[in-house]
């Protein structure tokens, strides 16, 4: 059985860290702090990893399945008998694959830091939050409640926040963590609403009676929610379709992605963390959380889900090919990568062979996740050298930063989808589900890895052949960073090369079943041959220095410039933010605070006093004149309860 | 337990401030008095626990009941339940922390403290009253001290805030006032809570006095349209005062609203429930957009506070055990939220000089501690988990979904859209002020928070902390007492 | 022919609001005092008529009467004294000239 | 012969007082100052005599009656004449004729007492004369002012005027009912068009007396003429007596009437709050200001009368005890001030917490006991005022009372600003208080905290009006 201490022991080793760090980090810790930092998650690691194995090989697998295990509930709060917020632990293949994954790449990022920020004045900070982030999403990934999920789905935001806005006197960064928390929480509204909608559907928030009770079609709570309908779509659809809302927004799906590229602010090891291995694969594995009622009960909206991660996969690698700060390819390329992992979950199907799609999806997560950390560091590593995020300061590094070179290429043959890297395993399987079950985004999947390769070898290539810079040498510029900076480097450039090898279906499937998977040469061929061939182009533009690439754009016009400027969709949001939220609701609404029911409230007062200035005449200081009034006041009486009310 | 002590306590620190001679025995007096009731908070806190745990279901305990003016029916009737302590607890945190923010106060220093330990004394008064006279004693026993407080003590346009602010409050009293002598006539002649709690009023009488007691106590709790004092009032006040202001002297609208209103007007409630909801998701999003345009922080807050008030309101008007639950613990969230918010922008403009936010930047180079606990309360408002706001508004969410039909649906969705809009100004104030860079040279030389301002900030963030972490106590003190007022609302 | 009560009544009702015409229009401040006791002297009138046509049994008209005589007389007597007081400060006893307290 | 002594010690103590008074004059063997203190003690004396030998009973064939409530109600006027003569110091040690300004003033209380215990109309008539024109002497007492001069003179003109009036209605009575017994007259009412007429004719009287609009206006000018010891016994004393004897004459005499006079009074309240508030606001003279006032206070008052029962007899004589201590204390600190420097402007007001902070919470005590806010007295008078009100369940009416209540807490707040907010470079020096003045504000400051709390005030004074 699961060992409970363990578990639970993996997410409060970071947290212990961030309250460490946090409180009396800034005083008491302030050199000790990265290593403690670090020395925590490695223990959270080992025991991921102990987690891990004891699930997969020792009591995880009942009767052929991976079983689901609920090893610790604790209500945090009831709000009616059988819907409570409880604060559990959920063990299966999905949640210690995530542990895994998150657990050591952030024991990475914790070990790349060290040498990363080395120096920086608010270092205890930045392993303070890389605490709690790593705290958060462990939680998440452990939630066994939909509430608890959406808890740790916001704690992980701020963690992000926190972390893009590090450099809190860059107004750039300031901006952009601000756009990252308040793009994803328009996504979360969705995400609340949808858990509103399911809870009280499904009348519970555990997640397994959820999903048990939202699945069979004979449990009334599934009746009952198939029944009602609004704008002629039933409960159970919306509330799925707004949860997947959530999900998209913190997986930078289209055409929520616009915080992501900017989050890359944020200093390098944290986009590598939370912005391209872990926080925005979060969506995608909600979806697989939530899977069994995507797929049996809402159909439809996994095919909307498929829809959108395709064509946030194609969108996504079009502009990438245009950018010029590396950090934004990348995060084009993770958003494109992500799209790719929704999609399979798009085209997939619960259980069986009909669910290659699932298994597709998270094993490219996983595979994702190392090479893309890969990527992310060892951009790190060249922004930390040339410390400039530009394309146009680098060039021929190659030799200047070997074992940089070295892994970047391993990370980029392996997104590239190039035999026998990791990449190419994972993708496979993706484009097998989905020729299975829908041929458009099959052809758009396709498309979209040569334009993969394209972009990531146009990235190498810049970086470390083209132009070679005349003012970077070993002599003006140093040697490459130190062993805490190359290390995560190796050990991710292993993962990279290497796990495409674990037979990822074996262990994680849609049912807890082993799915093998199997290797067909004439399928592989096309993604492979497109994806050498987006390499050659990018070869034969960028290997030297020339201006075919600017004839190139020149030559598509048009369609290069939208790309350039990101589908002017971050425009479209200034403009709606602008215009709409702040010039068309929030002045009016301020304006009629000031005005309306301020000035209602102050004309009163005012109406009372120029009433009270109108009737000073009466005060006329003649005598005769109040004896006229006090006459009169008889004689109104009189009239009144003589003639009138009598 | 004894509830006069409650009045008891802050009363004898008010004579003791009185009759003390140097600014420091005022500030230590006070300090004192109130750590005593937040013991004495403490004390009732736990003895209502055990009690509950003994298995004591009785509604209201510790109960105490002395004939007043007995020709009228008056009494002098105590008792608590959950919701009351937990309205307690609040108060005597904010308590605490108003008299420590407010200690470098020059101006008046003994009659400042009085003040102050005036409205806490009222507070606690008002919250352990069961006898409607009572109760109305001490809400408006608070008006001397709030329009003081503003009036001398305040900054910017002081005297039409604090005037503001007396009218307004005034005329929610004149109404309130008029609601329970309806009530008082309708039931036999009593003010008695528990005794009008069984009384069965009639459908025409209840037609026409909830909504005079609903908006008289709404008026407290600013509810849309009448929520104009607040902006003025809570930016116009001192630090402590704003604290005090908004952090109880609205809860007790809130708890006026439910208590007195709902309660023992149920078919009033569910006739007006709707209007309510309305009133409430327009404040909610109406005053979530105007603090969008504000500059000034103060006045952000207080807008929010508008916005975040709406949600208790909106709990009440929901009729259901969670929404009402939660429009509990919203307003023991808020206040402390509130009241910790003001704190640190009175801590800020203490330094800075300046409340508007264009003009600051980059405080967390040089104030570290205030411009963490301006972050924690920022999020706080932005209802992120683990900080209190956000379990109150789950918990109304929760609750508001539970009515099925499509009205009260776009309600809670109307209401929830909030939460983006609080967090655009939410971050755009923190994005301003905090962080970014320093845009003016002398805020380097700026000292971070004193041991006093610690101590108070601290104090807070452990309430919010406390609620956001671990809510379980908090639902349990509030859900039964909660249920009560919803078997009065089913008919039961 | 021998007056009966209704032209008593008359009498006086006409007394009465001679009285308060000239109260309201005269601006000698002894003049209004006069008309004062014109609508006092109405009110005798009537309580004398009253007594006598109505309710002869009893004396309290008539007594009314006498109080009411004697207390004008004191009241005159108080009023004319602050009237003379007006006129040593304003230097005149017209009601126009003592209008400072207003509004 | 004894039972005359008992009944009527209250006139009895307050004719001796007189009487030594004008002796003393007389002889002239007093000095200025000491004279005024044995007054002080004299009127002390008298206000404690009102506490021995209460009984019920009637003298004169009925035309005389007291009861416990009754001696209750002129030991409240005999205390604020007490009160006033505390307050007053500055101003009385400066007059010249001392004595006769006493005598008056308690010629006046005489006039009131009867007025209280009358039991006939001709009695009425002769007590209201005695309790009015006094006052109207007391009125130009600043001799070589000529603003004392012009309120005595618009006072005794309209006071006679509506005399004149007053007289009318009676006669009316007389002529229909043949009685002036108030015990006789009830029974012989059904409410005829004649009988509306002449109640119309005697509730005008009792509304100029009670300065309820429209009868009112000579209310400000007089107040604002006079010395502040008369216009302070005018506020005082004169409203709360007639108040008492209104309710008498409400609920005994025109009982049978009770549906007209319900609804005039119903009337008369609302116009008198609304039109007092409203000139309330705008004024700048302290006791223009505090005349305004009272107009509304009244207004109030008549809501509480309006009931028609002892919850209405009882709130409205509460009222009274609470509005003699809360009215007294603020035009004490105005008469304090206006001795001391002449002032007597609200804006002459700023900044005075900075020189006089004592004198700056007696007023802010008092005129927030006005206001009717808690703690003070004045909160429970009005509540309980207004519940009285209610008791004849028109919420409308409630409401309007209860809103009125905003105005006057904007006016009074105003006050309470200048004192306590406004900065002002040259505030009135620190004033010096006489012992007996100070010793009267405290009386006043505690009357106010304590009537209201202390419950059994109001339940004794409920147990004497059953």
């Amino acid at each position: 059985m699961p060992n409970v201490t363990a578990i639970a022991l993996i997410p409060l080793l970071p947290l212990a860290g961030f309250l460490l760090l946090g409180l009396f980090g800034r005083k008491y810790l302030k050199n000790s702090s990265g290593i403690i930092g670090t020395v925590l998650l490695l223990a959270s690691t080992i025991l991921a990893l102990y987690t891990a194995y004891e699930y997969f090989f020792v009591y995880g697998k009942v009767a052929g399945v991976y079983e689901k295990f609920v090893p610790l509930q604790l209500t945090w709060l009831q709000f009616s008998p059988g819907v409570s917020i409880d604060m559990g632990l959920i063990i299966d293949p999905i949640s210690v694959m995530m542990l895994v994954v998150v657990t050591f790449i952030s024991l990475m990022v914790h070990i790349y830091s060290l040498g990363y920020l080395k120096g920086e004045e608010r270092f205890p900070t930045y392993y303070s939050f890389l605490g709690l982030f790593t705290f958060s999403m462990l939680g998440l990934v452990l939630a066994s409640n939909i509430f608890q999920i959406y808890i740790f789905w916001e704690l992980v935001g701020v963690s992000s926040f926190l972390l893009i806005g590090y450099y809190y006197d860059k107004p750039s960064a300031v901006a952009a963590c601000k756009k990252a928390f308040i793009v994803t929480r328009f996504a979360d509204l969705g995400f609340l609403i949808g858990i509103l909608i399911l809870s009280f559907s499904g009348g519970t928030l555990d997640f397994s009676t959820l999903i048990e009770r939202l699945t069979s079609p004979e449990t009334n709570e599934f009746k009952a929610a198939a029944a009602s309908t609004f704008l002629g779509a039933s409960a159970l659809t919306w509330g799925a379709a707004l949860v997947f809302v959530g999900g998209a927004g913190k997986s930078a799906m289209f055409p929520l992605h616009i915080w992501l590229p900017d989050a890359m602010e944020g200093p390098t090891p944290v986009s590598a963390l939370i912005h391209a291995a872990t926080m925005v694969v979060a969506g995608v594995f909600l979806v697989a959380r939530l899977f069994p009622i995507f797929s049996v009960a809402v159909p439809g909206v996994l095919e909307i889900i498929g829809w959108v991660g395709a064509i946030s996969a194609i969108v996504a690698a079009i502009i990438a090919c245009t950018q010029t700060d590396i950090k934004r390819v990348l995060a084009y390329s993770t958003m494109s990568q992500i799209g790719y992992m929704m999609f399979a979950l798009g085209v997939s199907k619960y259980g069986g062979e009909s669910g290659l799609g699932y298994t597709a999806s998270m094993f490219h997560l996983f595979t994702h996740a190392m090479f893309k950390a890969l990527l992310f560091l060892g951009a790190g590593a060249v922004i930390h050298y040339v410390h400039s995020n530009d394309m146009k300061d680098m060039g021929g590094l190659r030799k200047l930063l070997p074992i940089t070179h070295i892994t970047f290429l391993i990370a980029c043959l392996a997104i590239a989808g190039v035999p026998p890297f990791a990449g190419f395993f994972s993708k496979e399987e993706i484009l097998l589900a989905a020729y299975n079950n829908n041929m458009a985004i099959y052809w758009i999947a396709l498309i979209t890895s040569g334009i993969t390769a394209f972009y990531m070898f146009r990235l190498y290539f810049n970086i470390f052949w083209s132009k070679e810079l005349p003012s970077y040498t070993k002599a003006t510029k140093g040697k490459e960073g130190g062993f805490v900076m190359m290390l995560p480097l190796v050990l991710l450039a292993i993962g990279a090369a290497a796990a495409g090898f674990i037979p990822f279906g074996e262990f994680v499937s849609s049912d807890g079943t082993v799915l093998h998977s199997h290797f067909d040469l004439t399928f592989s061929a096309a993604p492979v041959i497109l994806g050498l061939a987006g390499i050659f182009t990018a070869l034969w533009l960028y290997k030297k220095q020339n201006d075919k690439p600017a004839k190139l754009a020149t030559s598509l016009g048009g369609i290069y410039k939208m790309a350039y400027n990101k589908f002017y969709i971050d425009e479209i949001y200034l403009f709606i933010t602008k215009n709409v939220l702040f010039n068309l609701i929030g002045r009016p609404a301020a304006w009629f605070d000031k005005n309306i029911v301020d000035g209602l409230m102050n004309l009163i007062g005012n109406i009372t006093q120029s009433i009270s200035e109108g009737i000073k005449k009466v005060q006329s200081g003649k005598v005769q004149q109040y004896a006229i009034y006090f006459l009169g006041g008889v004689i109104v009486l009189a009239v009144l309860f003589i003639y009138i009310w009598k | 337990m004894n509830l006069l002590l409650l009045i008891g306590l802050p009363l004898l620190t008010a004579v003791a401030v009185l009759l003390s001679r140097n600014k420091e025995q005022v500030k230590w007096i006070s300090l004192l008095g109130s750590m005593a009731q937040l013991a004495l908070a403490f004390m009732l806190f736990f003895i209502f626990r055990n009690e509950r745990a003994t298995g004591n279901v009785t509604q209201m305990l510790f109960e105490q009941n002395y004939p007043l003016f007995s020709s009228l029916n008056i009494n002098f009737h105590f008792g608590v339940d959950g919701i009351s302590v937990a309205m307690i607890l609040l108060t005597s945190f904010v308590v605490v922390a108003g008299v420590l923010v407010s200690w470098n106060i020059e101006k008046m220093t003994k009659e400042f403290y009085f003040l102050l330990l005036l409205l806490g004394m009222g507070a606690y008064g008002f919250f352990i009253s069961l006898d409607l006279f009572i109760l109305f004693f001490f809400l408006e026993i608070s008006v001397i001290p709030k329009y003081l407080l503003i009036g001398i003590w305040g900054s910017g346009r002081k005297e039409y805030s604090a005037n503001k602010l007396a009218l307004m409050l005034m005329g929610g009293s004149a109404l309130i006032l008029v609601g329970i002598l309806g009530l008082y006539f309708a039931a036999g002649r009593s003010f008695d809570i528990m005794e009008l709690s069984k009384a069965t009023v009639s459908l025409s009488y209840q037609h026409i006095l909830f909504p005079l007691l609903f908006v008289g106590f709404g008026v407290f709790t600013a509810l849309f349209p009448l929520h104009t004092w607040v902006p003025d009032g809570h930016s116009s006040a001192p630090t402590a005062g704003s604290m005090f202001l908004a952090g109880i002297s609205m809860k007790l609208g809130g708890y006026g609203c439910l208590r007195v209103a709902t309660y023992l007007l149920p078919e009033g409630a569910k006739e007006f429930a709707n209007i309510i909801i309305i009133l409430s998701a327009i404040a909610i999003l109406y005053g979530a957009f105007a603090t969008m345009m504000q500059k000034d922080l103060k006045y952000i807050n207080a807008y929010s506070s508008v916005s975040h008030v709406g949600f208790s309101l909106l709990g009440i008007g929901m009729l259901t055990q969670t929404a009402i639950t939660g429009a509990l613990m919203q307003m023991v969230s808020h206040g402390l939220m509130t009241a910790l918010f003001f704190a640190v922008i009175g801590m800020i403009y203490d330094r800075t000089h300046t409340r508007m936010v264009g003009e600051m930047g980059g405080l967390m180079k040089k104030l570290p501690f205030i411009s963490s606990v301006f972050f924690i309360v920022g999020l706080c408002s932005l209802g992120l988990p683990g900080l209190s706001g956000f379990v109150a508004e789950m918990t109304i969410f929760m609750g508001s979904w539970e009515n099925t039909d499509a009205f009260h649906r776009i309600a809670t969705i109307a209401a929830a859209m909030s939460i983006v809009v609080t967090a655009v100004y939410i971050l755009r104030a923190i994005g301003n002020t905090v962080m970014g860079p320093i845009r003016n040279e002398s805020y380097l030389s700026l000292k971070d928070a004193a041991w006093n301002e610690r101590l108070a900030a601290i104090i807070l963030v452990v309430g919010i902390l406390a609620i956001g972490i671990a809510p379980g106590w908090l639902n349990d003190l509030l859900r039964p007492a909660a249920e009560e007022i919803m078997n009065r609302i089913a008919g039961n | 022919m021998q007056p009966g009560l209704y032209h008593i009544l008359f009498l006086s009702a006409a007394l009465f609001f001679i009285g308060v015409y000239g109260f309201l229009t005269r601006r000698n401040l002894i003049t209004m005092l006069m008309s004062i006791e014109l609508i006092l002297n109405s009110v005798n009138l009537n309580f004398i008529a009253f007594n006598k046509y109505l309710w002869p049994n009893q004396m309290d008209g008539l007594f009314f009467t006498l109080f009411i005589i004697a207390i004008a007389a004191a009241e005159a007597a108080v009023a004319i004294a602050i009237i003379i007081n007006l006129y040593r400060s304003h230097n005149s006893i017209d009601v126009e000239n003592a209008e400072d307290l207003k509004y | 012969m004894n039972e005359f002594f008992t009944l009527m010690k209250s006139e009895l103590v307050v004719t001796a007082i007189i009487f030594l008074l004008l002796f003393i004059k007389i002889s002239k063997g007093i000095q200025h100052s000491s004279l005024l203190s044995l007054i002080q003690v004299l009127l002390l004396i008298n206000f404690i005599a009102g506490f021995f030998f209460n009984k019920s009973g009637g003298l004169f064939g009925d035309m005389y009656q007291t009861s416990p409530l009754i001696v209750f109600q002129k030991n409240i006027l005999s205390l604020a004449v007490y009160l006033i003569s505390l307050l007053c110091t500055d101003w009385l040690k400066k007059t010249e004729h001392l004595p006769e300004f006493f005598m008056l003033m308690l010629s006046a209380l005489l006039g009131m007492f009867f007025m209280i215990s009358s039991g006939n109309l001709l009695i009425f008539y002769l007590s209201l004369e005695l309790a009015s024109i006094p006052v109207a002497a007391m009125a130009n007492f600043d001799l070589s002012k000529k603003r004392s001069s012009e309120g005595a003179m618009k006072m005794i003109l309209s006071s006679a005027f509506s005399s004149g009036i007053l007289l009318f209605g009676i006669s009316l009575i007389y002529g229909i009912t043949g009685t002036l017994s108030f015990a006789a007259i009830p029974q012989l009412l059904d409410g005829s068009t004649l009988q509306i007429m002449a109640f119309i004719f005697l509730l005008s009287a009792f509304a100029f007396k009670l300065s309820i609009v429209p009868f009112h206006l000579w209310t400000a000018d007089v107040y604002e003429g006079s010395p502040i010891a008369t216009t302070s016994f005018l506020s005082v004393v004169s409203k709360g007596a007639i108040a008492f004897v209104l309710m008498t004459a409400l609920y005994k005499v025109f009982a049978p009437m009770q549906d007209v006079w319900y609804t005039m009074l119903v009337i008369l309240a609302i116009i008198t709050m609304v039109i007092g508030n409203l000139f309330a606001i705008r004024q700048q003279n302290i006791k223009r200001f505090l005349a305004f006032s009272s107009i509304a206070q009244v207004g109030f008052i008549l809501v509480g009368i309006s009931s028609g029962s002892e919850i209405g007899i009882t709130a409205v004589v509460y009222f009274v005890l609470i509005y003699t201590f809360s009215n007294l204390a603020a035009f004490g600190v105005a008469a304090v001030i206006a001795e001391q420097t002449g002032k007597e402007n609200i804006d002459d007001y700023k900044g005075l917490y900075k020189t006089n902070p004592f004198l700056c919470w007696i007023l802010a005590l008092a005129l927030f006991s006005l206001a009717g806010i808690p703690p003070t007295a004045g909160f429970f008078g009005k509540l309980f005022l207004i519940t009285a009100g209610a008791t004849k369940g028109s919420y409308t009416f409630i409401t309007i009372a209860a809103l009125n209540m905003i105005i006057s807490l904007y006016y009074y707040l105003r006050v309470i600003r200048a004192a306590f907010m406004d900065k002002n470079d040259n505030p009135i020096s620190t004033i010096k208080l006489n012992a007996s003045v100070k010793l009267a504000m405290i009386i006043c400051g505690a009357g106010i905290l304590l009537v209201g709390l202390l419950s059994w005030v109001y339940d004794y004074i409920h147990s004497l009006s059953l």
